[in-house]
């Protein structure tokens, strides 16, 4: 199943790439696509996270949800960056993440490393260590706004 | 002697010691069969040599034609008169050399036989390529062989003192050979577009008197076998050589390729008319003149058998070389007499030091005193080879000086004449008291126990009473042969002298 | 075979590049060693033809690769030089081979074997690749092929400075290429192709408009060539590199690898430049001929201090590309004939020399000279082979070596330069110390404990040896091969030109 | 043209040269041998900007045929280039790998160092 | 429309001409490694999420708008992987970040003024 | 316009190599790094639409794809020690 | 605009060779040298070459930083100040810098179509191209075909180092100890 | 759990497209930048990855060495081979493509394609070669 999904999905990131639609480099598309899956499930890449297409739908609400986290936090930390007294008061804190499968747990850290201002640092089982730029970075991943749109995400299917 | 074609004759002569020098080894452990592939060679040699000397006479200069080496010039046989003098007195020497030889070499229990042998013949072989050498990059390349050959003969005795003459030898022979003869030979073949030995020389107006000197000069002492001073240090050195060896140096081989080589460069290169016209002679003379002097002033000072021959093989050698920088027909015919009569002189008296050192272990000649008594054929052919060398009748010598003289006289160098006349006042001074000390002096009363210290340190020969007796049969037939030979040289001048007069002069 | 006769040219490079495919997918050394051994067999006679049919016709032999014509495509052309050449390296591969066999099997782990024989098929090809192309570019992309293999042949010799010579030949090898190809780009930037014919002729109307970068472009072609033929004072890599390569390794590589290197600087200033440019426009023949000489002298004195036989050896090819860059600074007839009568018959004597060193180590395990006191005893023909072949290097008339300054002394003369005759022999004087030294320690010194039980090699190895001495004399005597062709290619390389 | 001009137009070849001489500073004046293999790098890469500057032409574009342009630059110099990089990375590889096997033997990787071990034998 | 798509397009890219610039000023005035790591994320997500957002817009639906979109996708993803695992690395190396205060064993923040930052090893 | 965001995105190179250049620690070249890659994937885009042939985004991939490679490979590397660690209770 | 941005580029190339020349730790080294092939390949797109603007990307960043890495690993870090003069390598390097700018200085003005590069041999490429006679990027036709055999042998060069690093690392790690290998001289 | 989460799974996620990128490089040379050397480095650089985030061992069992070693000379053979047949054939030089096809064109892209395979296969075998050469030191 994912298999086919995973086909598809290069497949058509080939067909885009391409630009060349003969039937020759077509059909050395598929075979190659064939091939790149095969190898895919003997690497063992292609499980629930490493091709986890059942989120694809709960991404359609988390992603514009996170674009704009991401924007907000972008500009409060240009902000800081332009400001000539550079007020930042970096801040190293330790969250509990409740997301239950692997999938979750890396959308979770993943996401406050893209929003600028905060990064995961250390993942140990659900511990996650996070480096803030300001406090109330830290204080907003403590808050667990996010942790609770990644369960709802990663459970939304 | 031999009825084969000439051409055959000339491959024989340097087949023949080759031949020798690949089948010795091939008896390394059969010394009975070893030592009658040599003398069987060497006596072959001689008989094929002295064949050539009918047809040379006749007018035949036979020819060998090799493959081109460097651009235009052959590997190249040729022969013509003055080569042939030079390849009878190899080749003849040769065969006495070897049953001498025989005798020391077992007589002294020496090392490594086979390979001396092999060297010897290689060495026999090269000289009579330098005697037949058809032009200079031949000569050349059979006078470096002889150089090579020679040298792990001069080593023999592979002791410290050994290797450092071994390495003189080599230096001085081929750094000479290397740094001036070869160029002398390139910038010839460059300049004359040829380097085949001509009748006129080939240089003739190809080059200015100064420049012509230069040359000259680089042959002088580029043939460092010549031993002109101050190229004639390894001469002494190489004295170290068991006695066959130095026979082999300074009479049957090396020293005479040397000066027969300069004579052939000024004969067939220069040219003696070229030469005399450019004046270089009359500068260059007076350098192997001095080493006539100076040599055997030298001499005197030697109390050491061999190193006192050596420096007269020095001072000798420099007659032939005067006598070819005289550039005169007579002078020609002397310095080629001189080849054979000093190289059966020599020969003589290098046997008889060898004798007198495998017989009694003395090497000094203040050691020789009354030695005569107990070994009087060895001294009496030692007295022989002093006359001859000293040029007095009825010995050989006599001519050769005579002829280099008249080759002074007609050259108009009188202070040559003079030179000539003192230094066989001063070889009378430093041969002749050898002989006289052993027949009259008065052996010290230790003479006997010195003897028998060296016989305990196993030199061989072991006589068991302590006495000393005359060396062994085979050195004494050799002894005796050359000393007969000084006489009959005396006797028999004109075979030698005809072919010399047949040298193409002009 | 008939078929292919045309093809001869690329068949030269296609054997061995063959064989060193095939020997990659082997895991046998012996099986690998069978390829070598055919590849290496066959090679020779494919030069043999090419140079006879050049003989034959007197016009080079154009190969183009694929569908294009000469500048478009990449050409191999053929004329007597690299056809000489090519010879030479494929002869000294073939007698490499058999003596490859036992040597190999006792310094090479079994392992490595296979793989240790396509390094030496690479640089086969790669070597005879830089001789027979016509194309710049495609040149350099052969040097590095043989450079790669070379490096890495002498980083396995078992000492652990081969690691270190390796490096540092990488080093200087990369620096060299490096150079030649900014060279090459200069003359790219001006003419706008690579190919060698084509590049003479647009240079010399180039040299009107671009006459510095033009100059500049030989200037950076002779110093990058320099460091790969070990002209001094870049001459530093060679002697360690040559003393901890595998035994095999360094014979095969004396012989060859500095030569391809020469073949390449001879085709750049004669053909490429034509000549005039170098000898003309700038003072080439000053500044080689000052090299040349420093290096006869000084890489010779080097040589007489030696301790380690094959560095001795190694100093002595140092000396020795010093009368070989010698000849090509005289750019005359017979100094150019010399220079290359002296690549073929060093590459002959020194690949000997090599060969008996590596026949002594290979039964007593040493290489210093005083460890090999006696030798001359024990193992008498190798010793005995070894004297000959030095006997050439000190250029004894009746050897190799001879010839080969007969030539350049008379180029010397030539050009009007009768002193450098005496500077040429003078160093020849120098080979007699040390190859002197040889003989005595190898004949005067009791052999020590050590040597006992030491014999002769293996005939595999004994055989090549004794070809090569035999060989030493017999290019003293007939020089048709030597001499006769190298005096045709110096005349047709010269054209009019006079120095 | 002024000499602003000569510089500007041929700024280029002096920041290649620059490139190509500090490579080679570093492969000589540097003792270690990795440092050495960067620095051969640099070295090898300055030439391809010597090739490639000049194969670009003005108001040209990259040498992929497209009806929409005309101008093409130099292809040739691309090719020769991209041999060139192969070659680099050939020779870093095996010069990294007996770099690697010199530090098992030595010990250490810097070149006064390993001289001085082995003047000590 | 198509004026409308211009000026946004033009307003994308100036956007994010802006954050690229301030993320890399930031890089600059950040005091350590781990604080400069939030200014690279600025110009990996929003500085490169705009400009390439209004180049999107220029090139209109077309393959290279998909190109680009991947191009985005792949920021996207590997962005957050390269700083978490160069913050855990550098974590590891001993490198101490600089803090105004530290939860993680909830105790008092060390004064930022002597938390070292120090050359590696 | 497209010159506005080339300026912008050389001048924000500039401040990067600057950054990549001053250390001082490693991990501060390695982030500069990376940020380099990416201001060269985007400079690659921009140039493309200035000179008209925005279709080599292709170049700009493979940047983007093998950039993270080089990082990962660092990064591993300080992280334990070893390019290629085998986890020790990895399956 | 190009020209400006391939100043900028240049002068930032130049930077990073400093800093790697500067650089002492090797790490720093390794990391600089991708940050110098990024800006590196970034020039070669403003060149028009994009082919070996990939190719340099690709080995530049990727393969040789990993392969530098890997070495690094096995022999450690840290460059010490070397204790030669710096003369003869400043010397050689100024010479080299001299000889070349001579040389460059009379170089055929950049970007001008009629330079004799443009004229002679590459022009044929294109036109193949243009005529559909070969594929429409030129550099590949040249690359595998025009000029097929040096790429031949650009494989081959891979081959070579590849087989020459198995060579070299594979099998036993030490083989002759330190000290171990007896008298001088050995071999 | 196998190393880092996020490693793993951005690692995994990745993967699939670097290694579709390769044959769409490879194949698309004719019409863009990239080709059989490029596509080669994608490729090793995705086993690298491999190997870097999911340990040597695993990376060998994907990509045996054995096998990784023979492909590097199977690259040259098939370059080198591919010019022979016009060469066998008398129907022309070496390395001449005319061979492939029936009009210039096709013959000569096919040619291309077939001496770009056989660099693809060298230069990701030998990448990874020397990848697993030093990684594979360091452990002994
Ligand atoms: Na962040
Ligand atoms: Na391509």
């Amino acid at each position: 199943m994912r298999a086919i999904s995973l086909a598809i999905t290069i497949l058509v990131f080939w067909l885009i790439l391409s630009g060349h639609y003969t039937p020759f480099l077509v059909a050395i598309g598929v075979i190659s696509v064939l091939a790149v899956v095969a190898l895919s499930i003997r690497m063992g890449v292609l499980d629930a996270e490493g091709h986890p297409v059942h989120l694809l739908p709960a991404a359609v609400t988390y992603v514009p949800w996170l674009l704009w986290e991401i924007l907000k936090s972008a500009w409060s930390v240009s902000k800081a960056i332009l400001s000539p007294r550079l007020p930042i008061s970096p801040t190293m804190t330790v969250v509990t993440a409740s997301q239950r499968t692997n999938a979750g747990l890396a959308t979770y850290a993943n996401s406050i490393t893209l929003t600028p201002g905060t990064i995961t640092v250390g993942v140990r089982g659900n511990e996650f260590t996070v480096h803030a730029l300001v406090r109330e970075g830290a204080d907003d991943v403590e808050s667990g706004g996010m942790d609770q749109r990644v369960r709802q995400f990663e459970g939304g299917a | 002697m031999i009825a084969a074609q000439p051409e055959t004759l000339v491959q024989l002569a340097i087949l023949i010691p080759l031949a020798a020098a690949a089948l010795i080894p091939l008896f390394h452990r059969a010394p009975n069969l070893r030592e009658t592939v040599t003398l069987v060679s060497a006596a072959a040699l001689a008989l094929i040599v002295w064949s050539l000397y009918g047809p040379v006479m006749a007018g035949a200069r036979p020819e060998l034609n090799g493959p081109e080496m460097v651009p235009g010039i052959r590997v190249a046989l040729k022969v013509e008169p003055l080569g042939l003098v030079y390849a009878l007195v190899a080749s003849t020497l040769w065969i006495v050399n070897s049953i001498y030889s025989i005798g020391y070499m077992r007589g002294h229990d020496e090392p490594r036989q086979t390979s001396f042998y092999v060297c010897f013949a290689i060495a026999i072989a090269s000289a009579l390529a330098i005697a037949f050498a058809g032009n200079l990059v031949t000569l050349f390349l059979a006078y470096e062989v002889l150089t090579i050959s020679t040298y792990p003969l001069v080593t023999h005795k592979a002791s410290d003192e050994a290797r450092r003459s071994g390495r003189k030898y080599l230096l001085l022979l081929i750094g000479t050979s290397m740094v001036l003869l070869l160029p002398a030979i390139i910038i010839t073949a460059a300049v004359a577009g040829t380097a085949d030995f001509t009748t006129g020389g080939i240089l003739a107006g190809k080059l200015s008197p100064l420049l012509m000197t230069g040359l000259l000069a680089l042959y002088v002492f580029g043939i460092g076998k010549a031993a002109v001073m101050p190229v004639h240090f390894w001469l002494p050195a190489a004295m170290v050589a068991p006695t066959p060896v130095s026979a082999l140096l300074h009479a049957v081989a090396v020293v005479k390729a040397g000066v027969f080589s300069i004579l052939k460069v000024v004969v067939y290169i220069f040219g003696i008319d070229t030469l005399t016209n450019s004046g270089a002679v009359d500068k260059l003379i007076w350098i192997p003149a001095a080493t006539i002097l100076i040599a055997s002033l030298i001499a005197m000072t030697k109390d050491n058998l061999k190193a006192r021959l050596a420096y007269s093989t020095v001072s000798q050698l420099s007659y032939i070389v005067t006598g070819a920088l005289l550039a005169t027909s007579l002078g020609v015919i002397g310095s080629g007499m001189h080849i054979a009569m000093h190289a059966v002189g020599k020969i003589t008296l290098f046997f008889c030091a060898g004798a007198i050192y495998v017989a009694a272990h003395k090497t000094e000649v203040s050691e020789l005193t009354g030695l005569g008594r107990a070994m009087p054929i060895t001294f009496a052919a030692f007295t022989i080879g002093t006359l001859s060398i000293i040029g007095l009748p009825p010995f050989g010598g006599t001519w050769s000086k005579w002829y280099l003289a008249l080759g002074a006289i007609e050259a108009d160098k009188l202070a040559v004449v003079a030179i000539l006349m003192i230094s066989s006042l001063l070889n009378i001074a430093y041969l002749l008291p050898i002989p006289f000390r052993a027949f009259f002096g008065r052996p010290p009363a230790s003479a006997g126990a010195a003897a028998a210290h060296g016989h305990k340190h196993g030199h061989g020969h072991a006589h068991g009473d302590g006495k000393i007796h005359e060396a062994p049969t085979a050195c004494l037939i050799a002894i005796s042969a050359t000393a007969l030979g000084c006489i009959a040289l005396f006797v028999y001048p004109d075979f030698l002298l005809d072919l010399l007069k047949q040298i193409p002069l002009r | 075979m008939t078929g292919l006769d045309e093809h001869l040219p690329i068949l030269q490079i296609l054997v061995p590049l063959f064989g060193a495919i095939l020997t990659a997918f082997t895991r046998s050394g012996v099986l690998a060693w069978t390829i070598a051994a055919i590849a290496s067999a066959i090679a020779p006679f494919i030069s043999a033809g090419l140079l006879m049919r050049i003989t034959e016709t007197g016009k080079p032999i154009s190969y183009v690769m694929g569908s294009w014509a000469a500048p478009w495509g990449i050409e191999y052309r053929v004329d007597l030089l690299n056809a000489f050449v090519l010879l030479l390296i494929s002869l000294i591969g073939l007698v490499s081979i058999p003596y490859a066999r036992k040597s190999v099997a006792t310094e090479i782990d079994s392992h490595k074997q296979p793989w240790f024989y396509t390094m030496y098929l690479l640089c086969l090809s790669g070597l005879l690749g830089i001789v027979i192309t016509g194309d710049a570019f495609n040149a350099f992309v052969f040097l590095e092929i043989s450079s790669l293999a070379t490096y890495t042949l002498i980083g396995l010799g078992r000492h652990r400075r081969a690691l270190l010579s390796a490096y540092q030949y990488l080093i200087m090898g990369t620096i060299g290429a490096t150079f030649y190809i900014v060279g090459v780009g200069l003359l790219y930037l001006v003419t706008g192709t690579l190919n060698f014919v084509d590049l003479a002729a647009r240079i010399g109307p180039a040299m009107q408009e671009y006459p510095r970068p033009i100059l500049a472009a030989l200037a950076f072609m002779t110093v990058g060539i320099s460091l790969k033929l070990a002209l001094f004072p870049l001459h530093v890599w060679l002697p360690n590199a040559y003393a901890y390569a595998p035994s095999f390794a360094t014979a095969f590589l004396a012989g060859t690898a500095t030569k391809a290197a020469i073949y390449l600087l001879i085709r750049i200033y004669f053909s490429v430049f034509a000549v005039a440019i170098p000898f003309r426009q700038l003072p080439v023949t000053e500044i080689v001929l000052v090299l040349s000489l420093a290096a006869m002298f000084i890489a010779s004195f080097a040589a007489i201090f030696e301790q380690n036989a094959k560095r001795m050896l190694a100093y002595s090819s140092v000396a020795q590309i010093g009368y070989i860059t010698l000849g090509i600074a005289l750019a005359n007839k017979m100094g150019l004939a010399g220079s290359l009568v002296h690549v073929f018959n060093h590459a002959i004597m020194k690949t000997a020399l090599f060969f008996a060193l590596g026949a002594m180590a290979y039964r007593t395990g040493v290489l210093s000279l005083p460890s090999l006191s006696g030798i001359g005893r024990k193992m008498p023909v190798t010793t005995a082979a070894f004297v000959v072949a030095g006997l050439g290097l000190i250029g004894v008339p009746g050897t190799a070596g001879f010839i080969s300054k007969w030539y350049l002394a008379l180029g010397a003369i030539e050009h009007g330069w009768t002193w450098l005759v005496f500077l040429i022999v003078l160093s020849s004087l120098l080979a007699v110390i040390y190859v002197g030294r040889f003989v005595e320690i190898a004949y005067f010194r009791e052999p020590s404990a050590d040597l006992a039980g030491v014999r002769e090699p293996p005939p595999t190895m004994l055989l090549p040896l004794l070809a090569l001495a035999f060989t030493t004399v017999y290019l003293g005597f007939d020089t048709r091969l030597t001499g006769g062709i190298a005096t045709r290619i110096a005349e047709f390389l010269l054209g009019g030109f006079t120095s | 043209m002024t000499g602003w001009e000569v510089i500007a137009d041929h700024y280029n070849y002096y920041v290649t040269i620059f490139l190509m001489v500090a490579g080679l500073y570093i492969v000589i004046a540097r003792g270690n041998m990795i440092k050495k293999l960067v620095g051969l790098g640099l070295f090898q890469t300055s030439v391809y900007l010597l090739y490639l500057s000049p194969g670009r032409i003005i108001g040209g574009t990259a040498p992929i045929i497209d009806e929409r342009f005309s101008v093409y630059s130099n292809p040739l110099p691309h090719v020769l280039m991209l041999t060139a990089i192969v070659v680099g990375v050939a020779t870093l590889a095996v010069g990294l790998a007996l770099v690697v096997r010199i530090s098992e033997e030595y010990g250490t990787i810097d070149e006064d160092e390993i001289f001085a071990k082995d003047e000590d034998q | 429309m198509q004026q409308i798509v211009d000026l946004l397009s033009w307003a994308f890219i100036l956007l994010g001409a802006f954050f690229l610039i301030t993320g890399a000023i930031g890089l600059i005035r950040m005091p350590d490694v781990y604080t400069r790591m939030h200014a690279a994320s600025v110009i990996d997500t929003t500085g490169a999420g705009f400009l390439v957002l209004g180049l999107m817009l220029q090139a209109g639906l077309t393959l290279v708008t998909v190109k680009l979109l991947f191009i985005l996708l792949i920021f996207y993803f590997t962005s957050p992987v390269v700083s978490h695992a160069l913050a855990q690395a550098a974590l590891a190396a001993d490198v101490e970040p600089m803090l105004a205060e530290d939860r993680r064993s909830r105790g008092p923040a060390p004064p930022a003024d002597t938390a070292k930052t120090s050359e590696l090893p | 316009m497209f010159i506005a965001a080339t300026i912008a995105v050389l001048a924000a190179l500039t401040l990067t190599v600057s950054r990549a250049i001053l250390g001082p620690t490693v991990f501060d070249r390695v982030l500069a790094g990376n940020s380099v890659g990416t201001l060269a994937i985007l400079l690659l885009a921009v140039v493309g639409f200035l000179t008209g042939r925005p279709e080599w985004l292709d170049i700009a991939l493979t940047y983007a794809l093998l950039n993270i490679i080089g990082t990962l490979a660092v990064l591993k590397f300080f992280r334990y020690g070893d390019l290629a660690y085998d986890d020790e209770d990895g399956a | 605009m190009v020209s400006f941005i391939q100043g900028v580029l240049l002068t930032l190339l130049a930077a990073v060779t400093i800093a790697i020349v500067r650089q002492r730790n090797l790490f720093g080294v390794v990391i600089l040298a991708g940050i110098y092939s990024f800006l590196m390949a970034s020039v070669m797109i403003v060149l028009d070459a994009v082919d070996v603007a990939m190719t340099e990307a690709s080995v530049g960043a990727g393969i040789s930083t990993v392969v530098l890495l890997a070495a690094l690993y096995l022999t450690g870090s840290r460059e010490y100040p070397s204790a030669h003069t710096a003369a003869v390598p400043l010397f050689v390097s100024a010479v080299t810098a001299v000889a070349l700018i001579w040389g460059t200085n009379e170089l055929p003005r950049f970007g001008l179509a009629d330079a004799p590069i443009h004229r002679h041999v590459a022009p044929s490429y294109l036109e193949a191209s243009a005529k559909h006679e070969m594929p429409p990027n030129v550099v590949t036709a040249v690359l595998a075909d025009f000029r097929g055999y040096d790429t031949l042998g650009e494989t081959t060069v891979i081959f070579t180092g590849g087989v020459g690093v198995m060579l070299l690392l594979r099998g036993r790690r030490k083989r002759l100890k330190s000290g171990k290998e007896g008298k001088e001289g050995r071999a | 759990m196998k190393l880092d989460l996020i490693l793993r799974v951005g690692a995994k996620l990745m993967l699939p497209f670097i290694l579709i990128f390769a044959p769409y490089v490879h194949f698309h040379g004719d019409y863009g930048p990239g080709g059989g050397f490029q596509a080669g480095v994608i490729i090793a650089a995705a086993f690298i990855l491999y190997a870097i985030i999911f340990g040597l061992d695993a990376a060998r069992h994907i990509a045996p060495q054995g096998l990784v070693e023979r492909l590097v000379p199977l690259g040259v053979l098939i370059y080198a081979a591919a010019g022979l047949p016009a060469m066998l054939t008398g129907q022309g030089r070496y390395l001449d493509y005319g061979i492939f096809g029936h009009d210039f064109l096709h013959a000569h892209e096919w040619g291309i394609l077939i001496v770009e395979t056989g660099v693809i296969t060298t230069v990701a075998s030998t990448m990874l070669a020397i990848f697993y050469a030093f990684a594979d030191r360091g452990r002994q």
